[in-house]
């Protein structure tokens, strides 16, 4: 075998006293795609790190082409080719796209920016990529998605000799992740080594010619891919078979009574005249492709954005929501899709964040800190979030665990209705198998679910119907049969159902299709 | 300071984070060594008594300044606001003098308006921030030139002295005390005590820190970020106003130099307590020790003759950076 | 309308209680003449450092158009340019208090007397103290007024056994007067004197005296001629035997001059200089103006 | 507009945006009509260049703190360090004229004085600020202090002034200009004109937004924050060197009071000029702006003399206000 262009021998890496890798080997050859799979703080992301120079292994050699990496400072690794997208993003809010693509590297003309070619090149990376954003936004301005691809074109507009991608698609729709596909495929084909992680085994499966599998910080397994089935990667992460990822249904009772009612919400610049009803006992999957307004219209509802028009009624009677204090006193509680920027305080410790949206449910006049740190204990537990310590800043948490306290921080209100905005962002499969029965142990409580996510099979699993969406209206409702992966990507692309282009969009008692109209 | 007051203590593990919690009280302590080496009267019971009673307005100035900061704010208006709220305490209670008769009534109304005073203030601040939408760098900037003009022009230019009958009556609030602790030490431990609680106990001194840290996180967290904001802004107003109450019957005079520079002492033993300047972590007990530090730095150099007075400012200016570089440069954060 | 003759009257604002009397007498002035000459216009401006101040002169002169000039110079040396810019744009210039450095430019010079003020001052105390005792001193703002009376007192106590114990800055402010004070007393078991230098420090140094108790110990010598300080030299307080004069009322006596050279063309002396007069009890009634704020 | 190209559109910056990026050209333009309502002589090119050529200290100095505020810090050490400056300057030179005579070198030599340590102080208040890892509220708290204390000693408490010959030559720097444009207001101008191409066309204007938006990813993206801070502070005090170099010539004196609370009225002109406190996003244009804004205040001011003077702080407090709120206030921004 030719002299591996990257390579890791042995490493270990403690954070104080707490040893996360212990002794891992890894390997990267030239024009290969290797998979590091393994559950919410395995070991992945410090390993990506690692290899990319951002951490120093406490013990241990990574070499590139042979020789020992430099670790004299971060960019070292970069100018010998080595390039990470971070799980985290890694963008500085209050710039532009195209000041954030060439941060550090900036071109220049004699001594000043040449401001035109890196807006070209941005341009042209970003047309690569297939991703419509303008190079002068904020990246403050934008949605996280894209936000991703701006993560991936920076590390495109590099000189990339091994590319390491920490769960790029997560926040991506697949449109998104099938065009980085065919990125990774060109790469690789001019002889670029790729580290990839995700925790959809799927595209583990289709795009990578190995895979690498971690557990509680040591080296489980390598094997080619072609040897391995979807079934064998989870099992060799979790360590036991995953059989049956989503619960059977149960739907609602045909007379499950209205618990919410919108009609013709405009959220300006992103949703038109959308309406719904969401029914007790319902999971009410929201499909769509990019940019159909699924988080505006869920943020527009919940008076987190601008609402021009519209009503809500909750149970029948009518609901006037002005701020998200409104929504969460009638028991409506929302997981944000942005878990980084307005979920969660990175800084303070898991405590705090988890108590801060129901923080007066902790005493009446002063925050009883035992009840919370009881109610820390049984989250921990209830959404099995892995952390070695208590007392550590939530940043310090692995991206799956960080999303699970989030999760156990929405349900911190007791609500009936929960808005929940890709729930499983970077959750491992396993972990992904208890929120699923989680959510449907919820709905069959009597609970009501909103499912926004982008992963089809999810929306399939789990929701009784589905609400498509495309280019901020509602273009259809989908029950029963219906709810299919064929029929859903033909209303989200416009073959089927409402015109985008018609005026007032769906209301429920206005549409010929009307499928909500039960008896 | 019991550990549950000061929740942060408990919890930290890291050698690193417990140098940069107890930081200031380090440096407190080399403060005071310093001064019993420089003059043995240092530690006699009557300077500590005076250096803590003068340490009173600004450290209780300092404690809303702390929830203000904390926040993401910041109030350049304290000083005038309390050299305003004392004119105006005075001329209503001279001018009721002579309806009500010179008498504890007098002051009640005196201490009401000035109560009023700072949490209007408070308010236009505060509502100027959030439903202005400006920096509160720059709103607090302008109220503090309104206000230190406003007092300027009740006094016209000069000083407004308190009728002597009333100030007879109402001068031990600065000059009487229990046990031999002074009022104003009192009302400051008390001012500590409750902030404290405030910021680390109640709902409100967490929403404080998490605006601070994330105005998107709060607002996601259901958080009404312009009322936390409004309300730390009034509760600091509040505190220039207990402030004016136990600074009055100190001289019974407010002219348009009383409180000059304030906000700069306020700010200054906040951050020298170890609060961040950008927000999001509070901590009030090291803003005690911060307004007696800068307290403490004035009274050692008046108690050696061994420097020339035009060098105050350099030793004052070095002990300060040193006191916060010890207490930080050795905490190997990255 | 006819043609109004304009005086400018720039001055230093209100940032201390001299300064402030200096405001209030101005303006009580500025009322009194344009009452006076219905054809005469003042336009007093104040500004809070020198830089302030050179500003103030240039508006004066290209905007308001003035005739003539009143300044009290936040200090000499820097405004003696402005101030020559002035008389250059063909003004009458009126200085007061502090001299410039080329007096040749001024037309009129009212002025107290710094160096006179410490003398008076020291003259006092070793006359009170019989040539010798312990005494601390607490300064003003650094800057050359300070200087001037301090350098000259020191000069008067030469040779005398009158021992200066300790000196700070107490930046003309009553709060300072007062810390000063109070580490003063904790510092020095004997203290015979103050020479507080002017009467807002003196207030606050009195509060010190008073809370220490040492009343008895010791007598304070403020400087200005506030109306709280007079009171009490009238009154025959002990603490206070007596004040010297520094009165801020003379910029009103150089703007009456000045509007009536303008204005009648009177004719005019050129110096007028204010003595640093001693207030004793026996002509404290003199000096005693209840309605001034200072 | 079809609902297609509808999320297009929004990603355009908004026209919310516009106006905070005009807001502060707006303001300025409504306080010149201001002016001219209040006396037309207001618009005269002579009360104009004054105005302009006043403005150039506090502007200069702006310009230097534009960087240090978009890289996330603050610095307060600038009016005490101007005077400092400006103090040692003419000493220098004074001590000069007996070995060289009174001439251009002399003053070259001065110029070079006071630029060497305008980098010496930036340079040390970054390293205390960088190696320190302190606040830069607190460092530069501290060495205000210090300069100022300093510069207090060396005029032994009373003013400095210039040799008289030395100020004959080197007057014309402030007072002369050609084609009728005065000397600082070139300086003004070209300072302005590097800062700007500094701020938005070098990589290190680019960086210094880059670390007052986040240190952690200046870092990850290879950028020394530790140098780009320093030099951060260091343009600063070349900028403070560079604005004494003109006010020398004005007054040719320095004393204890020089430059007081210049640090504030530069901060506030970068704020008004629409730079976050905070950080992250610097406008050099906005600071001149928000410079000549708080020199036309002054100037307004004084053509009327409609007002008490001790509510000149009031109206000065009212328009700041105003003028920031009606730039702001308008900005439906969420
Ligand atoms: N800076 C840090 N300080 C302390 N602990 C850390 C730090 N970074 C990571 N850890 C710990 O190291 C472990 C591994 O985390 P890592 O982020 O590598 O997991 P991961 O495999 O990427 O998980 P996920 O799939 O959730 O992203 C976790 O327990 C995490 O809490
Ligand atoms: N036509 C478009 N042109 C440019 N950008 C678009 C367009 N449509 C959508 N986008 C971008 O895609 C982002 C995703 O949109 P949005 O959040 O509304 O979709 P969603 O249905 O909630 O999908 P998801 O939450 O999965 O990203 C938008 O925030 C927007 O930035
Ligand atoms: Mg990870
Ligand atoms: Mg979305």
């Amino acid at each position: 075998m030719a002299e591996p262009l990257l390579a890791a021998f042995g490493v270990t890496k403690s954070f104080g006293p707490v040893e996360v890798l212990h002794g891992v080997d890894f390997t990267v050859q030239r024009g290969e795609v290797h998979a590091l799979v393994g559950e919410n703080g395995a070991g992945k992301s410090t390993l990506m790190k690692i290899l990319s120079g951002f951490h120093r292994p406490t013990s241990g050699a990574v070499r590139v082409d042979g020789r020992p990496m430099s670790f004299s400072g971060i960019g070292a690794a970069e100018a010998s080719g080595v390039v990470l997208i971070h799980q985290e993003f890694n963008l500085a809010e209050h710039l532009t796209v195209e000041e954030n693509i060439f941060l550090g590297r900036e071109l220049r003309r004699g001594p000043f920016l040449d401001k035109r070619a890196m807006n070209e090149r941005s341009r042209a990376i970003l047309a690569e990529l297939d991703c419509p954003v303008d190079p002068r936004a904020r990246v403050r301005d934008l949605a996280v998605s894209e936000r991703q691809m701006v993560e991936i074109a920076k590390a495109m507009s590099r000189e990339v000799r091994v590319l390491i991608m920490d769960e790029p698609t997560a926040v991506l729709t697949g449109t998104e992740s099938a065009v980085l596909f065919g990125l990774i495929r060109r790469l690789r084909d001019q002889g670029v080594g790729i580290v990839y992680t995700s925790h959809k085994l799927d595209e583990v499966r289709a795009i990578t010619d190995r895979v690498t599998v971690l557990r509680d910080g040591h080296h489980i397994a390598t094997r080619p891919t072609a040897e391995l089935t979807e079934d064998g990667i989870a099992q060799l992460m979790v360590g036991r078979a995953i059989s049956d990822l989503f619960p059977a249904k149960t739907p609602p009772a045909p007379d499950a009574p209205v618990v919410l009612e919108a009609r013709g919400i405009d959220v300006p610049g992103w949703v038109r005249g959308a309406g719904f009803d969401l029914r007790r006992g319902e999971i009410l999957g929201f499909a769509g492709l990019i940019g159909a307004g699924r988080t505006e219209l869920a943020e527009g509802l919940l008076g987190l954005r601008r609402r021009t028009a519209g009503t809500l009624s909750r149970n029948g009677e009518p609901l006037r929501v002005r701020r998200l204090e409104d929504a969460v006193a009638a028991g409506i509680a929302y997981l944000t899709e942005d878990r980084k920027g307005k979920g969660l305080l990175l800084a303070k410790g898991l405590q705090p964040n988890l108590t801060l949206l129901a923080l007066d449910r902790y005493g009446r006049v002063f925050v009883d800190e035992r009840r919370e740190a009881a109610a820390l204990e049984r989250a921990v537990t209830e959404f099995d979030i892995r952390v070695r310590t208590l007392d550590v800043p939530v940043g310090s948490l692995s991206g799956g665990n960080q999303q699970k306290l989030l999760l156990a921080k929405t349900m911190q209100v007791d609500p009936d209705i929960l808005i929940v905005d890709e729930p499983t962002r970077g959750i491992d499969i396993g972990t992904k198998q208890q929120i699923y029965r989680f959510l449907h142990e919820f709905a069959r409580r009597g609970g009501s679910v909103i499912l926004i996510s982008s992963e089809m099979p999810e929306i399939i699993g789990l929701s009784h119907r589905v609400v498509v969406m495309r280019s901020g209206v509602v273009t259809g409702v989908l029950e029963g049969d219906e709810v299919e992966e064929g029929e859903i990507v033909r209303y989200a692309t416009g073959l089927k159902g409402r015109t985008v282009d018609g005026l007032k969009g769906f209301t429920p008692e206005g549409d010929a299709h009307d499928a909500v109209g039960h008896a | 300071m019991t550990p549950s007051v000061m929740p942060e203590a408990a919890r930290k593990p890291s050698s690193g984070f417990d140098l940069k919690l107890y930081g200031p009280f380090l440096a407190l302590a080399a403060l005071i060594v310093l001064g019993t080496i420089v003059n043995p009267v240092f530690l006699s019971p009557g300077n500590i008594g005076n250096v803590l009673t003068r340490t009173a307005f600004i450290g209780i100035i300092a404690v809303g300044a702390t929830f203000v900061i904390t926040a993401g704010g910041i109030d350049l208006s304290v000083g005038s606001l309390a050299a305003f709220a004392s004119g105006v305490m005075i001329v209503v209670m001279n001018a009721l003098v002579g309806s009500m008769g010179a008498g504890l009534p007098v002051i009640l109304v005196g201490v009401l308006v000035a109560l009023g005073l700072g949490l209007a203030a408070g308010l236009v601040n505060g509502l100027l921030v959030t439903k202005g939408r400006m920096e509160a760098f720059i709103v607090t900037l302008g109220t503090m030139g309104i206000f230190r003009s406003l007092v300027t022009y009740i006094a016209d230019g000069g000083t407004l002295s308190l009728n002597s009958e009333i100030r007879t009556i109402y001068r031990p609030v600065y000059y009487g005390g229990v046990f031999g602790i002074s009022y104003p030490i009192l009302a400051f431990a008390a001012v500590a005590l409750v902030g404290a609680l405030i910021m680390y106990r109640t709902r409100f001194g967490r929403h404080c820190a998490a605006i601070g840290s994330s105005e998107d996180v709060a607002r996601y967290s259901a958080i009404n970020v312009d009322r936390v904001k409004l309300l730390a802004f009034v509760l600091q107003g509040i505190c220039v106003a207990i402030a004016v109450v136990i600074y009055v019957p100190r001289l019974g005079s407010a002219s348009a130099t009383t409180g000059l520079l304030w906000e700069l002492e306020a700010i200054a033993a906040v951050i020298i307590g170890g609060t961040m300047l950008k927000g999001g972590y509070g901590r009030i007990w090291g803003t005690v020790v911060g307004a007696v530090m800068l307290t403490l730095i004035d009274n050692i150099l008046n108690l050696t003759g061994a420097i020339s007075v035009y060098l105050n400012g350099t030793i004052q200016g070095v002990i300060i950076i040193v006191a916060v570089l010890l207490q930080r440069g050795t905490v190997a954060r990255r | 309308a006819q043609q109004k003759i304009k005086m400018g009257v720039s001055i230093p604002a209100a940032t201390h209680g001299w300064a402030g009397g200096l405001n209030w007498h101005a303006q009580q002035a500025e009322k009194r003449l344009e009452k006076q000459y219905p054809n005469l216009d003042v336009v007093i401006v104040t500004a809070r450092d020198v830089g302030r101040q050179a500003n103030d002169l240039e508006d004066l002169v290209s905007v308001q158009r003035i005739d003539a000039l009143v300044i009290l110079p936040f200090e000499s040396a820097p405004m003696t340019d402005p101030v020559r810019a002035v008389k250059q744009a063909g003004k009458f210039v009126t200085v007061v208090d502090r001299g410039l450095t080329d007096p040749s430019i001024q037309d009129l010079y009212v002025a107290g007397n710094n160096p006179q003020m410490g003398e008076v001052s020291a003259r006092f105390m070793k006359e009170k103290m019989g040539g010798k005792g312990d005494i601390v001193v607490l300064r003003g703002i650094p800057t050359v007024i300070d200087n001037q009376r301090v350098d000259a007192f020191m000069k008067e106590i030469e040779g005398t056994q009158i021992k200066v114990l300790g000196m700070q800055y107490a930046n003309w402010n009553r709060d300072d007067g007062f810390k000063v004070m109070q580490d003063f007393l904790s510092r020095f078991p004997k203290i015979d004197a103050v020479w507080a230098q002017d009467d807002d420090i003196a207030l606050g140094v009195i509060e010190a005296v008073k809370q220490a108790g040492r009343e008895k110990e010791m007598f304070i010598l403020g400087g200005a001629g506030m109306k709280d300080m007079i009171k009490r030299v009238m009154d025959k307080d002990v603490l206070v035997p007596a004040d010297v004069l520094y009165p801020p009322a003379m910029i009103a006596e150089a703007m009456e001059i000045t509007a009536r050279h303008l204005v009648e063309k009177a004719p005019i002396q050129k110096e007028y200089i204010i003595e640093a007069t001693l207030v004793t009890p026996e002509n404290a009634a003199k000096y005693y103006y209840p309605d001034s704020p200072f």
